[in-house]
């Protein structure tokens, strides 16, 4: 037999970034899979070499040292998040290998290295771009919104998304009323939300990681927040299990995503691979339908191969040239990548949550509850606004 | 003239061994996995100094590690110091901290000193997440420099530096344990009111502990940032740093300098290897079955079981 | 009265509300063998510790040879020369016996010890108290008795100018006490000045020049020995006949 | 911008919040405040406890608390078995608590770890028909969601206080870790003693997970947020005293929740601990220290 | 009914440590027995294996109880204080971080002992006032000699049957020591106790012993049936009376 292409990668399978990770590794078997099936690269078979970095930046270097020097892979692909994406940066960038990265956000900002390739669609200016959607939405409303919100979780993606929201809305000439953040270990929310209300914002835009958000949604609710635009940048809305949970009170929320069941989202194959991931995910404790990530961890990796097969090579230089030119097919829709490894367009959606019904997993599996608003190319139904008043 | 010690031969012999292992081995891996075992030794080392030889429990000691990182992060921006020079400002700042530590001594005793350092990690943890200069929250990428003076990798060169720091720390471990000053730190670690009736100027001593273990923490924390080149407030005040520094000493043993060095070279080589061998969950697992048992099988540490053992056969 | 090596005047400490120690005033000249006796709780242990330094007055001075130390740190009035015993034993548990000795040997009598030689001072320390043969057992592991008597010589490795022993009597039979009196007496004749607390009136009534007797915080009677215990305020306090 | 209602609502939340920090701390004012076995596992039974009532909710639709309730029990055994283990490894032979630091750090990982195992990383939540109610009185709002822990760990704080102040067992709970031979010279058996006594506080875990459960979502390594808190709080309130505890605990809750309210959310933690340092500072054995 | 201690050819010791070299003697119902020895010779030894603190490697302790006869020997410290065998053990052994009253109630934690809470709390408070106007003081801070009464007090709060004092009168004032073996001699005639005591203070033991031992390494050197016997033994002079 062939000797198998191998493909190295270091995951969180423990810790905080875990949730995700796990779900990212399922949707890579997967992939893994369907090429072998199709007799893999080149017509070599492909495996996959990983460790679990623990959610620990300082894990990284020596995991991917380690896959180069020890396990000799030929392929490298990133870690899930930004912390544990750019420690691997400097060993990648000095063997010049070229590097499909899984949802970090600007890393390359720092270390302009001309091989690496995001797969999130936040665009070419990916702070900025994330919450443009979500503003843009708000300036089309009448009356015209006329101050903000800013509140984020201290943690990396939370600030730089809240730094992007911050130049948008000066940007739209909005007010800022409010802007703090808060540590991500806070328990109660509800002080938070009061002196958010006490400032009287048309609009809140929200940076959050998934214990936050629900926490933050809830105290909403409970404080009773009149605003007439909630949400933003709140991770872990697009979760099967919190949405179970949150109910009815997502109701009304515009937030960010990147891919839901809507027909105007319907790519080739990302049905099938779903239909397999929630097979796959089964037992696994990560999430049901993986509409989130999974999809992209199978795209990065589709990407990798198309190039690969398009090169007939393993060659890293061609590899980086094929990937910069190309745009892809991928269950994520088109792919195409900009100079510095950005989508060339953004593509984060916003999509609002409605009708929702308390305690209904299965509701989130179709169409309807969560309706795409922004951009307008993909766009499934119109806003309703205000959100609360 | 006077003899050679062989604590120092071995020292020499270990520094030896560590240049010729650069120049001989050509896996870079090597040089990540024994810099993160060097790294726990260095802050075991530290912790054993308060908490083994003086008898104060240091629960904070990843904010030490962090301010460390912090500081060398903050000279490298606003100055562009040289790495030897971040170091020695990284123990200097930490050393001072320390050294505030050490007045904690005065009033707070037994666990409610330990909850104070953890308190004050806390605190410190708070400011450098909002301190916007070296990245807040959001964190800060540091660029790793090209030039590794005469060594193949950035790597080898930061693996032959905490070498050469991991043996200067432990030198001075060595020194604190059979000196005077030690057998005044053993004194009051046993009694301290005893202590001072005795002479013994507990207060100094103390801040010369405290300050000795926070230098020697802001040492190992210093090259941290060129080691990973990002660092965040939640990595670099980090839960597993000050786990180990504590349960590295308590596995070796910690009334004994050798005590930390052995726990940390049993338990970071046995964490290494097992991050890279079993890729899973599993090896949180492994790491926790780990300390249970062998601080189970010898809650003296292992120091601790060789005395005994030695002892029995001598009776 | 020239010659006063340590004077307390007007020392009083409270604990909370309760007053341990009241307008206490007490000298003594060098090389003077006092005994200080007092009912159980009567202050005899927190005045020693004020003159120690373990515990710091709330009001008065503490003048030792011409200079005020009221507020000095025990370990540098241990340097100056004045060591004490605990009545409530508190050895060093992880170390030997004789490293116990080590300590006040390095720390406070370092200017007086022979450097080389702190193993040699310290077994002759220990040989006159009587713990040769146990040099090298862990000290957790003695007798209570055993404990005092090491109290003692730790305080005596110190090689003060003020002993302060504290009870170090206490348990011992007859015999036993004498040995000890004859300890103490053979160091006061090298100029050592010393106070005894004790309750073993024998002891106090061979080894006393003077004795001084507190009750409820307050100094009743200070004197020669015969006079004081014949005071019908300390038979009642005290002696309870 | 301090207006009435605002400081009204603030102060309130920070007494709910501070009522279930009790809670989770009240376990470790037992098993660290009186039996001075440092436990840093104790979040990490916490967790467990949010797990079980999260695994029976879903299922059988239960409420959490009453899950807490029943769980107890069952969380008393296991750490009564616990106890027996850290017995015979270091209590046995003399060690004193520090060695066991390290120990229970292991264990912490191993929680961690199985429920990962068994459960994954997803974060849990629980269903129940108070969640995501409030009860408004004048202009101030009572959450459900906290008010629910609050008044559960109220009840719980007063049920172990006068045990442990009015019977003979709960005496010898506070007695046990200052002399072991004295205890057994008055005839009772400190193993037995402390044995029952870390089943208790591993017991209230279950309840105090039950209540985490109920005020947010819940992943495996969530408990570490709380080892600080938890131990501040059993330390600022003078280690073994519950009254203390609860007094403590209420504290941080209210300077949390000022904090969150008027000066930034960001700083809450610094000012927290910064409380913490200072009080200790003036108080050094803590607010109700012996 | 009768209470009495019996001790025959016991061996103990720590360790490697020989320290009781076949020791017997007998508490009979209602006596109180002085045990002299000097520093060393196993007062304090011989007593803990009584308790069970030590185990006798070889010879049998036996205690009889309201009749019942009970082997001591392999019976846990808690085990021999149930029967209503009660310690006053040297160093003390407090609660430092109770306050008075709460030692003294451990004291009572025995259930035979916990019916009769507030009567032997009236005597221990009357015997030694100072505890009555401490109560809410912390062990740990008391004077030694206040917390030597404390040590005593507890035990009588065991409401034993048989008390074993190690050397009661260690640190106490004069006044006290008269008083406490006044005390003593009183709860031998009310409750009837059946009293153990290694006593340094011979003048005052002698007051309320019947009889004596003496222990020199770890070996009976010397029984007096009398107090007259006690008096007149050359040794005993030798050792606590300085002649
Ligand atoms: N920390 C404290 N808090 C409260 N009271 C205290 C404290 N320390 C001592 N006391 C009280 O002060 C009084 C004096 O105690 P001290 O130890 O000086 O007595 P003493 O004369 O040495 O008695 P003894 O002969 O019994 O040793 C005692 O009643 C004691 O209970
Ligand atoms: N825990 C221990 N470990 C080792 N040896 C011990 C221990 N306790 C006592 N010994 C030794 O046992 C011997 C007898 O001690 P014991 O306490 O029985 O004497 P004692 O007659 O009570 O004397 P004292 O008058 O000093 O109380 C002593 O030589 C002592 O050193
Ligand atoms: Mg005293
Ligand atoms: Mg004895």
């Amino acid at each position: 037999a062939q000797q198998p292409i191998k493909i190295g990668f270091s995951m969180a399978l423990t810790g905080g970034l875990a949730g995700a990770g796990k779900g990212a590794l399922i949707a890579m078997e997967i992939w893994r899979d369907d090429v072998n099936k199709k007799g893999g690269l080149l017509g070599r078979p492909v495996q996959l070499v990983y460790y679990d970095d623990a959610t620990q930046p300082a894990n990284v270097p020596g995991i991917y040292t380690k896959l180069l020097e020890v396990d000799k892979v030929d392929l490298v692909v990133s870690a899930y998040g930004t912390n544990l994406i750019a420690p691997a940066m400097p060993i990648i960038m000095r063997k010049k290998l070229v590097f499909p990265s899984l949802f970090g956000l600007g890393v390359n900002e720092e270390f302009n290295y001309d091989r690496y390739f995001q797969i999130m669609p936040s665009g070419p200016d990916p702070k900025v771009d994330w919450t443009r959607g979500f503003f843009a939405l708000a300036m089309e409303q009448n009356p015209k919104p006329r101050t903000v919100a800013i509140v984020a979780a201290d943690a990396e993606f939370a600030l730089n998304a809240a730094a992007g929201a911050r130049k948008n809305a000066q940007n739209a000439g909005l007010k800022i009323v409010y802007d703090k953040t808060y540590p991500p270990a806070t328990t109660d929310y509800t002080p938070i939300v009061r002196a958010i209300q006490a400032t009287n914002p048309d609009i809140v835009f929200v940076g959050s990681y998934p214990p936050d958000s629900v926490g933050m949604v809830k105290a909403a609710n409970e404080v009773g927040l009149k605003t007439k635009l909630f949400g933003g940048g709140m991770v872990g809305l697009q979760f099967a299990a919190i949405q179970k949970n949150l109910g009815p009170m997502l109701n009304g929320i515009v937030n960010y995503d990147f891919w839901v069941p809507e027909p105007t989202l319907k790519f080739s194959g990302v049905e099938e691979f779903l239909a397999k991931y929630r097979e796959a995910a089964k037992g696994k404790g990560v999430d049901p339908y993986g509409h989130y990530l999974p999809p992209y961890a199978y795209a990065y990796l589709q990407v990798l191969g198309q190039a690969v097969e398009a090169t007939k090579s393993l060659d890293h230089g061609k590899l980086a040239e094929h990937m910069h030119k190309t745009e892809y097919d991928t269950v994520v829709g088109k792919v195409k990548f900009g100079k510095n490894g950005e989508w060339a367009r953004s593509r984060v959606l916003q999509v609002q949550f409605r009708d929702v019904q308390p305690d209904n997993l299965e509701q989130f599996a179709g169409p309807g509850k969560r309706i795409v608003l922004y951009p307008k190319e993909w766009k499934s139904g119109d806003i309703v606004y205000p959100y609360k008043q | 003239m006077s003899k050679i010690s062989p604590f120092w031969v071995s020292a020499a012999v270990v520094l030896a061994a560590g240049l010729a292992f650069t120049e001989i081995v050509e896996n870079q891996y090597y040089f990540t996995a024994i810099y993160l075992i060097l790294q726990g030794l260095i802050m075991a080392v530290a912790w054993n100094i308060l908490g083994g030889f003086t008898g104060y429990v240091n629960f904070g000691s990843a904010a030490f590690f962090a301010v460390g990182a912090y500081t060398a992060i903050a000279l490298d921006k606003a100055l562009g110091l040289p790495l030897p020079l971040l170091i020695v400002a990284a123990a200097a700042i930490c050393g001072l901290i320390g050294l505030g530590v050490g007045y904690l001594t005065l009033r707070l005793k037994g666990v409610y000193f330990a909850i104070a350092t953890l308190a004050m990690a806390i605190v410190l943890e708070t400011f450098i997440t909002n301190w916007s200069y070296v990245g807040g929250a959001r964190g800060a990428y540091i660029l790793t420099p090209d030039k590794h003076l005469w060594f193949d990798s950035y790597s080898e060169m930061l693996f032959m530096l905490m070498l050469v720091l991991a043996v200067v720390s432990v030198a001075i471990s060595r020194k604190l344990n059979f000196s005077r000053l030690g057998r005044g730190l053993a004194a009051i670690r046993d009694d301290e009111v005893a202590a001072e009736c005795a002479g013994v100027p507990t207060l100094r001593l103390k801040l010369v502990s405290t300050t000795i273990m926070g230098a020697m923490m802001g040492v190992a924390g210093a090259p941290y940032p060129f080691f990973v080149t990002y660092v965040d407030p939640l990595s670099a005040f980090n839960l597993f740093v000050a786990v180990n520094a504590i349960a590295m000493p308590m596995i070796g043993g910690t009334a004994h300098w050798i005590g930390p060095v052995i726990g940390a070279l049993l338990v970071g080589s046995m964490q290494e290897i097992v991050k890279v061998n079993i890729s899973s969950e599993l090896n949180i697992l492994i790491v926790g079955v780990m300390l249970v048992l062998f601080i189970s099988l010898a809650p003296q540490g292992i120091v601790g079981l060789v005395q005994k053992h030695f002892l029995k056969r001598k009776a | 009265m020239s010659d006063v090596i340590l004077r307390v005047e007007n020392l009083s400490k409270r604990f909370g509300g309760f007053t341990a120690l009241q307008n206490v005033a007490l000298h003594l000249t060098a090389g003077e063998r006092l005994g200080l006796i007092g009912p159980n709780g009567s202050g005899k242990t927190t005045l020693i510790n004020c003159i120690s330094g373990a515990l710091y007055n709330d009001d008065g001075t503490i003048v030792f040879e011409g200079a005020d130390i009221t507020r000095l740190p025990p370990h540098q009035r241990a340097r100056l020369g004045i060591a004490r015993s605990f009545q409530i034993p508190k050895p060093f548990r992880s170390m030997s016996v004789l490293e116990n000795l080590r300590i006040p040997l390095e720390y406070a009598a370092w200017s007086r010890a022979e450097h080389r030689r702190i193993t040699d001072e310290a077994m002759h320390v220990l040989e006159t108290i009587g713990l040769k043969e146990l040099a090298g057992k862990s000290s957790g592991d003695l007798t209570q008795v055993d404990m005092r008597k090491l109290e003692l010589a730790r305080a005596l490795a110190a090689k003060p100018k003020v002993l302060v022993s504290d009870e170090a009597m206490a348990g011992l039979s007859g015999a036993e006490v004498d040995e000890i009196i004859e300890i103490l007496l053979g160091l006061n004749r090298t100029g050592v000045a010393v106070i005894m607390i004790e309750h073993i009136m024998r002891a106090v009534m061979k080894f006393s020049e003077r004795v001084a007797v507190l009750d409820a915080g307050q100094k009743i009677a200070d004197g020669d020995p015969q006079s004081v215990i014949a005071n019908p305020d300390v038979q009642r306090a005290y002696l309870g006949e | 911008m301090v207006t009435a209602d605002l400081l009204a609502n603030a102060v309130v939340a920070g007494l709910l919040l501070g009522g279930f920090y009790a809670a989770v701390a009240i376990g470790l004012a037992i098993i660290f405040g009186q039996l001075d076995i440092v436990n840093i596992a104790h979040p990490a039974f916490i967790i467990a406890g949010a797990y079980t009532a999260y695994i029976l909710n879903s299922r059988f639709g239960i409420d959490p608390v009453l899950i807490g309730v029943l769980a107890a029990p069952l969380f008393f055994l296991a750490g009564a078995g616990i106890y027996r283990v850290y017995y015979g490894a270091f209590e046995r032979t003399g060690q004193e608590s520090l060695s066991g630091l390290a120990f229970f750090f292991g264990l912490m990982f191993i929680i961690e770890v199985v429920l990962i195992l068994v459960y994954g990383v997803d974060y849990r939540l629980v269903q129940a028909g108070y969640i995501g109610e409030s009860w408004r009185i004048g202009f101030v709002d009572l959450p459900f969601r906290m008010l629910v822990p609050f008044v559960v760990a109220v009840a719980l704080t007063a049920g172990i206080y006068l045990y442990l102040a009015r019977t003979f067992t709960g005496r010898a709970i506070q007695a046990v870790a200052q002399d072991r031979l004295a205890l057994q010279l008055m005839g009772v058996n400190p193993i037995r003693v402390k044995q029952w006594a870390f089943g208790l506080g591993i017991a209230t875990a279950a309840i105090a997970g039950a209540l985490l459960i109920i005020i947010g979502p819940v992943e495996p390594s969530v408990g570490r947020q709380y080892i600080g808190r938890a131990f501040a709080i059993v330390v600022l309130g003078g280690m073994g005293s519950i009254s203390g505890m609860f007094i403590a605990a209420l504290i941080l809750g209210i300077v949390e929740s000022l904090v969150n309210t008027f000066m930034g959310p960001s700083w809450a933690p610094a000012v927290a601990f910064g409380v913490l340092l200072l009080t200790l500072a003036l108080r050094p054995s803590g607010l109700f220290g012996r | 009914m009768a209470n009495s201690l019996s001790i025959e050819g016991v061996r103990a010791g720590y360790g490697a440590v020989q320290v009781l070299e076949g020791i017997s003697l007998a508490v009979r119902d209602g006596e109180t027995v002085a045990l002299l020895g000097t520093n060393g010779a196993g007062k304090s030894t011989l007593m803990k294996a009584v308790m069970g603190i030590v185990t006798p490697s070889a010879g049998r302790i036996a205690a009889v109880i309201d009749d019942v006869e009970h082997d001591l020997v392999g019976k846990t410290p808690e085990e021999v204080v149930d029967l209503g065998i009660a310690l006053v053990p040297e160093g003390r052994r407090l609660f430092p971080k109770l306050t008075v009253q709460e030692n003294l109630l451990m004291g009572a934690s025995r259930r035979a002992a916990r019916g009769r809470i507030d009567e032997n709390l009236a005597f221990c408070f009357e015997t030694f006032p100072v505890l009555a106007e401490r109560r809410g003081q912390l062990a740990g801070s008391m004077s030694g000699g206040e917390q030597q009464m404390l040590a005593l007090a507890r035990a009588i709060m065991t409401a034993p049957k048989i008390l074993l004092i190690d050397e009661p009168s260690v640190g106490l004032a004069p006044i006290f020591v008269a008083r406490t073996v006044e005390k003593i001699a009183e709860l031998k005639r009310r409750f009837g106790l059946t009293v153990l005591m290694a006593e340094q203070n011979f003048t005052q033991a002698i007051k309320i012993a019947d009889r004596g031992y003496v222990i020199v390494h770890g070996h009976i050197e010397f029984e007096g049936e009398s107090r007259e016997s006690m008096q007149n033994n050359d040794m005993i002079r030798r050792l606590y009376l300085g002649m």
